[in-house]
């Protein structure tokens, strides 16, 4: 799937978006596996209550499930407006 | 009922009046603009990332809400992406309404939806160095009027 | 923080975008336009008779208890008296504020207290004759909100 | 002292203004003398919750007094905005 990260997380994590092959069952899983490839994932995800999550580009909760979804975002709260 | 996201500038003052002319049977306009303040002093630009796809779905998304939930004659959402220097208009929201109440309370859950929903990022630049403003807690508290 | 009572025509867009460039520091700005409507149909104008003197020292004071009550750096009142046609701009109000919630309740404030405080009567002119047009209760009733 | 008249309490006496020389103490009592003069005055006076006094161009109370005052007006309730 692909994975797209925005504003501070983007940033410390050097990337805007990657191609992720996955097991992960639900977004907290895969959160577990990027926090263990290396450092600055582990620093991006390092407070999830700091991060919001969205699925195939509708906001969604850490808990909710993968199955069938391409598109996993992660950023900070939004400040638009 | 037009959402526009873009990085051009827009004249807020012409906005308004073409929305005005097309809102049809409006006794009331009500519009808001957001614009780049410069809060502790030697801001030099505000930087504007967002989610290209999933911004426009977002903001459909709120005007929709706000549609269904009052008697709008006309609903309207700009919202700039990209570089932006201090005093220049972020972004506005028109509504238009028979009433007054009607136009005022859509228009404000426009701003308090699109504050905490649409996915826009601000980044500030100062000659200290730059850094991403922080989401207020009194702007998602701000959702649970609605 | 400008009060104006006359009967031209005034341009709203460009009313708003001036009264932007001039509200020094805001992040936040509120403009309400009210037009003339017809609701019955058959509507041919609508005359707006006021009190002179009165008038502009009414809207001065709402203006004022507005700016005692909200941190603001920009507000204004341009309402038009005489005869007016169906779409018209009767009169706006807008507010400039650092944050956009004192922005949105200063503009209803002055609002509410405009239609129920200040000296302007409206008579529509139909085919079928003229007639005085009645205040509302729920107008009043806005100012208990206060 | 002036008494001046708008919207369809001026349509109904007929005249925007116009000078009274009047020895009432209050409001009332001038609306009291006001309706005794003529019809149309009367006509204009008949239901005083319909009706809104200003004193020297501040709204006042019909129960108000007249010490000192120079300009009363007589309108409806207002419809601006």
């Amino acid at each position: 799937m692909q994975v797209l990260y925005f504003a501070w997380v983007r940033e410390r994590i050097g990337l805007p978006r990657e191609q992720v092959q996955t097991e992960a069952a639900t977004v907290a899983e895969l959160v577990e596996e990027l926090r263990g490839r290396e450092e600055r994932y582990a620093a991006a995800f390092a407070d999830l209550s700091a991060l919001r999550v969205a699925l195939d580009q509708e906001l969604a909760e850490f808990t909710d499930p993968l199955d069938g979804v391409r598109e996993v975002a992660f950023f900070p709260p939004m400040t638009g407006g | 009922m037009t959402v526009r996201v873009h990085s051009d500038a827009f004249d807020p003052g012409a906005e308004v009046n073409a929305f005005t002319a097309a809102a049809d049977g409006a006794g009331a306009v009500v519009s808001f603009s957001g614009l780049v303040r410069d809060v502790a002093g030697g801001l030099q630009a505000m930087e504007i990332e967002h989610y290209p796809g999933m911004t426009e779905k977002a903001l459909a998304e709120i005007r929709d809400a706000a549609v269904r939930r009052w008697r709008l004659t006309g609903a309207l959402i700009v919202h700039r992406h990209g570089v932006l220097a201090p005093g220049e208009v972020i972004m506005m929201v028109a509504t238009a309404a028979r009433h007054r109440r009607d136009a005022f309370e859509a228009a404000e859950f426009l701003m308090d939806y699109l504050k905490s929903r649409a996915p826009f990022w601000k980044k500030e630049r100062t000659d200290a160095g730059a850094a991403w403003v922080a989401a207020r807690d009194d702007d998602e508290d701000a959702l649970s009027r609605w």
